[in-house]
């Protein structure tokens, strides 16, 4: 919709992301942090078993396991991890997306909180993509992504494959950028503040 | 067959019965809804941005601002997650203060929530009840912060002060007062035929369609689910209180409100107990002055708000401010599912179901 | 000369006394709206106006007679200008046939005798009914004058809800008809006064014109047509200033007639409350209703006693209005034709039946 | 006095009824066909029959004007095509036609005329016995009987089979509306509210 005024040039079409050289366990490079070992999730362990070749990263941070999954492989892993009985990811908390400018190859990133409560675990699923490269919407799996995708759309201008109506939400309909990009600036750009009568 | 024509009708964003500046595109056929089209962001203030662009400390002052009937619930859910960040581990005493505060923020929100939900379905007389003992949660919380509204009452690692002399004191008269009181509205309204009439059987829906429209709160647990985060995911010393989740078995309106009635006397029980064991101690952990948690460090916080799962997702790039905060508003989420909920109802269920999803729109716009 | 005046003129004045009378009536229950709900809902009510507040009527009227008055651009100027006219006049005209005393306190001022009537008509009720169904005009034309949607939604509702309940609003008076074989109302209360309240007789039929009324006048729980937190006001949400105190005066006099009725059909009028000493102290009917002090006590003592019983069956609205929620409009149309109806029907039969076993019996 | 009265509703009631056809906008239709059931109204007053005058303002002004107005309200008939501008629906009839419209107007009009004149001179059915009844016992109250009981005599007596035969005839009307009205429950939305 508006990726023109974006000020970076346009990337070319996104690589696939990178198949992870290092292995997802070597997350650590330097002083490991307390905070960042690797803690015991059964969710995680089966999703290495089935769908290993999807994940790009694993980290961890307090507990968190924070996982990066290829694109292609979202609906997937996602379809996967709500239904595997030892997942049971019922409850998509929320999705949201980043802007990280400095990664150029694929500087937005979508992140899915679940969680599921039959066997209370937390884990986060990242998505790594450019503004022209939609990735497929997890809509299908949770409908309460629905809005969030539309939020992340709107703010941050994550295209949504399959997303059945992909609007903006908070903005109006005729805003022109995406304000949570880190380029946007805070006291908003002129013009950003019509008077709507 | 004879068909009448469809009425395209706006309700809000200013309209009396909306909770703030929602809108909601009604396609009535008659009276019947057709459809409806929630238009939300009136409210948008940027949190989101704004919050990447100040201090750690300096977010909590705009999370007030999210659910301004619950502010403390917000600044708790930041708060936490900061805390989650750094590795901070909260002093005994003052966790069990949050959870008298959170409590006692429940019980206001309720009340608020009661009075404007009976309101929508005409029972005026409630309002003033419910507003009545808000009034004194307001003023117990005046008492331990200084403001009425926008509390700011939480500090990365602790509480900032004791409770005033005389505050427990002042709570236990008001929660010794609470049981006749919410046994006042009950009179009002659980067993009156209008209420039941009006509320039984108005937006139904089941505990799978619920829970993937991502409700939670009284609006999910109403429909038989019992996820309650301070349960199934306890944070602070939830863990060590006796208290029952209350869920609905028929997912409707009315269901959703007994909840909320019994919510009440729940925390109230909570409070209580956190009030006999209040364990001694510091206050405040310690924290460095400046907050730079390292880079890369990313934090999912989830409380439970009086509406339902508040959490705040932290990405921290290693300077002193966050690098991208995410709020998830248990309205925003639960607003998503009225149009499931009120397809085939009426004009009149609409503004039940609004008031039964309680939504604030301070926190579904952010 | 002198018909011209007995027949024109000074009905016309004691019409006019009439009018202004029940408009300072509807000022000061707007007071009392405000002063029992504040009490019902342990708060004050309005107090600043003059002393305890109870100049703030006045205070109201003046600022809507001064307020701007706005007319929609897309309106439809004529109609819109009409319906907040007939709204109120249908509803003051039905007060003509509402008597505050019997004719026995007929006074003469200049030689014209005076009957606390406007009328007795020997249609007296048909005529209250024929006239307040008028009113509905009022309601739908200025819903669909204001070309606006929700205005539009409330004039529908409540054309469907006065209509629905009109029906049983007549049909439970068939009872009382049939009881006193009357249609005047000044008979019917001379029937109560040789017998008994009709309320003994027809307790269920008070019920059932009660509700109805309510339901007629649009107040809560039947406030559908201008239901704030759906409709924001309804019919009347375009209108303001002196056109918007029109419709408020017609829902409130409205509000007075059927009380009216309701006193004078089943609660004997302007007849005085003995708490059933009458049958042991002979005396005490004629000592409360003023007849040892000519027709002027009378007259005083039957308005006062009109008065008492009206402002009872207000406090009555007042008190449901703080208790109830709203009804739905389904719900609403469902209780009018599911229940109302042929529970007002069924209790015409009961009565034919109890009629004819009492005139069995007598003979 | 009677006759001031009388031509003064009278004209009311033929302008009015010259504006229900005359006025382009439907509501406005309604309105002078409000006004000259009022003016009828007044006329039955005239002639002391108060009882068909609030019966003719409660049946016809309250009950059947307002579900007129309801019914122009609820249907947008410029969106059903009717140029209410042009005040013409369909095509333009033929001459033929028009003759034989005219034709059927006259006989129609020639029909209602006679009849009219002939009631003149027809003995009221049941008046003999009205009459009887008016010096029974009800006399003796001095009240004599009103308009409203000898019209109820006369409906339950002489006229009880046309009377009942009549509400027969509503009834099925009402039967008719509902059976038309009603949806399918097929296509009936789903819930609750689809009442």
């Amino acid at each position: 919709m508006s990726d023109q005024d974006q000020p970076k040039p346009p990337q070319p079409p996104a690589p696939p992301p990178a198949p992870a050289p290092a292995a997802p366990a070597a997350a650590k490079e330097k002083a490991p942090d307390p905070l960042a070992a690797e803690v015991s999730s059964p969710a995680l362990e089966r999703l290495r078993a089935v769908h290993g070749a999807a994940l790009v990263e694993v980290r961890f941070w307090a507990g968190l396991p924070l996982v990066e999954v290829g694109r292609e492989q979202l609906v997937p892993v996602m379809t996967f991890l709500r239904d595997d009985p030892s997942c049971r990811f019922d409850h998509l908390s929320t999705c949201f997306a980043t802007d990280v400018p400095e990664r150029a190859e694929a500087p937005l990133e979508m992140t899915y909180c679940l969680f599921s409560w039959p066997t209370r675990q937390l884990l986060a699923v990242k998505v790594r993509t450019t503004a022209e490269t939609p990735i497929p919407t997890v809509s299908a799996i949770w409908p309460s992504a629905d809005w969030n995708e539309r939020e992340a759309f709107d703010m941050v201008g994550i295209r949504f494959q399959g997303h059945p109506n992909l609007t903006r939400i908070l903005l109006p309909d005729d805003w022109t950028g995406h304000p949570l990009r880190r380029d946007y600036p805070l006291e908003g750009k002129p013009g950003d503040h019509k008077v709507y009568r | 067959m004879y068909q009448t024509s469809e009425l395209e009708i706006n309700m809000g964003p200013q309209h009396p019965a909306t909770h703030g500046v929602l809108r909601l595109v009604l396609r009535l056929d008659g009276e019947t809804i057709v459809e409806v089209k929630p238009v939300i962001g009136y409210l948008h203030r940027g949190v989101e941005k704004l919050s990447e662009n100040r201090g750690y400390r300096s977010v909590t002052p705009l999370t007030d601002r999210l659910d301004y009937c619950a502010a403390f619930a917000e600044n708790h859910s930041y708060v936490g997650a900061v805390e989650k960040l750094l590795g901070v581990e909260v002093p005994p005493r003052a966790q069990a203060m949050r959870v008298v505060l959170a409590e006692l923020q429940r019980i206001a929100s309720h009340l608020i929530w009661l009075a404007t939900h009976g309101l929508d379905i005409g029972a005026m007389t409630i309002f003033l009840y419910a507003f009545r003992e808000r009034e004194k949660c307001l003023d117990l919380f005046e008492g331990y912060c200084g403001a009425r509204l926008t509390y700011n009452a939480l500090r990365i690692g602790g509480v900032p002060q004791e409770f005033p002399d005389g505050w427990t004191e002042a709570l236990r008269r008001f929660l010794d007062e609470l049981p006749t009181r919410i046994a006042q509205y009950e009179t009002l309204l659980t067993g009156n035929r209008i209420w039941r009439l009006r509320t039984e059987g108005v937006g139904v829906i089941d505990a799978r369609t619920a829970l993937g429209l991502g409700l939670t709160g009284p609006t999910l647990r109403g429909s038989g689910v019992d996820y309650d985060v301070r349960k199934y995911a306890p944070y602070e010393n939830y863990r060590d209180y006796a208290f029952d989740i209350p869920v609905g078995s028929k997912g409707d309106t009315y269901d959703r409100y007994l909840i909320r009635m019994e919510e009440m006397r729940q925390s109230r029980r909570i409070i209580l107990q956190a009030l006999e064991a209040l364990p001694d101690g510091p206050i405040l952990a310690k924290v460095a002055g400046r907050i730079r948690p390292p880079k890369g460090a990313e934090a999912y916080f989830m409380t439970e708000s009086p509406r339902g799962e508040m959490s705040v997702y932290l990405v921290s790039d290693g300077t002193d401010k966050p690098y991208r905060v995410r709020f998830r508003s248990p309205c925003f989420n639960n607003l998503q599912g009225l149009p499931t909920l009120s397809k085939g109802h009426m004009v009149a269920d609409v503004v039940a179901l609004i008031g039964s999803i309680d939504i604030v729109l301070g926190c579904v716009d952010r | 000369m002198y018909p011209v005046l007995q027949y024109f003129v000074v009905p016309f004045i004691h019409g006019v006394v009439l009018t202004l009378v029940l408009l300072l009536c509807v000022a000061y229950l707007t007071f009392m709206e405000r002063k029992v709900i504040a009490f019902m809902q342990v708060r004050i009510g309005p107090n600043r106006v003059g002393p305890r507040g109870l100049l703030q009527p006045i205070a109201d009227v003046v600022k809507l007679l001064i307020k701007e008055d706005l007319t929609p651009d897309a309106a439809n100027r004529v109609i819109f200008y009409i319906a907040p006219v007939i709204a109120t006049l249908s509803t003051i005209a039905a007060f003509a046939v509402i008597p505050y005393g019997g004719p026995e306190a007929t006074v003469s001022i200049f030689g014209f005798p005076i009957r606390p009537y406007l009328a007795d008509v020997n249609v007296g009720i048909l005529y209250v009914i024929s006239i307040s169904s008028i009113g509905v005009f009022g309601i739908v034309l200025g819903g669909w004058a204001s070309n606006s949607k929700y205005p539009l939604l409330g004039g529908l509702r409540s054309a469907a809800q006065m209509i629905s309940y009109e029906v049983p609003f007549g049909l439970a008076i068939i009872g009382v008809l049939m009881v006193t074989g009357t249609a005047s109302l000044v008979e019917i209360v001379q029937w109560q006064q040789q017998h008994t309240w009709l309320f003994w007789l027809q307790p269920f039929a008070v019920v059932l014109f009660f509700i109805a009324g309510v339901a007629e006048n649009n107040r809560a729980p039947f406030d559908l047509p201008e239901a704030e937190s759906e409709l924001v006001a309804g019919f009347h949400t375009e209108y303001s200033g002196f056109k918007f105190a029109f419709f408020f005066l017609a829902e409130y006099i409205a509000m007075i007639v059927v009380s009216a009725l309701v006193v004078t059909l089943f609660f004997g009028g302007w007849l005085p409350v003995t708490f059933g000493l009458g049958h042991l102290f002979p005396k005490l009917p004629a000592l409360l209703s003023g007849a040892w002090g000519g027709p002027w006590v009378m007259l005083l003592f039957g308005m006062g006693w009109v008065f008492i019983k009206v402002f009872f069956m207000l406090y009555l609205y007042l008190w449901i209005r703080a208790t109830f929620p709203r009804y739905r409009y389904d719900q609403l149309m469902n209780i009018g034709w599911k229940f109302m109806i042929p529970a007002s029907l069924a209790w015409i039969v009961l009565t034919g039946a109890g009629i004819l076993a009492v005139q069995a019996i007598r003979s | 006095m009677e006759f001031v009265v009388f031509a003064i509703f009278a004209a009311l009631a033929v302008l009015a009824a010259a504006g229900v056809v005359v006025a382009r906008n439907p509501v406005y239709c309604a309105v002078a066909l409000l006004v000259s059931l009022l003016s009828v109204a007044a006329l039955f007053l005239v002639l002391w029959a108060e009882f068909i005058a609030v019966v003719q303002i409660m049946v016809y002004a309250g009950g059947v004007m307002v579900l007129f107005l309801f019914v122009i309200m609820l249907v947008d008939l410029e969106q059903r095509g009717f140029d209410l501008g042009a005040g013409r629906i369909g095509p333009r009839p033929s001459a033929f036609e028009r003759g034989l419209w005219a034709v059927a107007a006259l006989a129609f009009g020639a029909l209602v005329l006679s009849l009219m004149v002939r009631s003149l001179d027809l003995p009221l059915p049941g008046a003999d016995r009205a009459a009887t009844m008016l010096q029974g016992p009800y006399a003796a109250d001095g009240r004599g009987l009103g308009n409203t009981e000898w019209i109820g005599m006369l409906l339950y007596t002489d006229w009880l089979v046309p009377f009942e035969l009549a509400s027969v005839l509503l009834l099925v009307a009402i039967i008719g509306a509902v059976v038309l009205a009603r949806r399918d429950q097929a296509d009936a939305p789903a819930g609750k509210g689809a009442a």
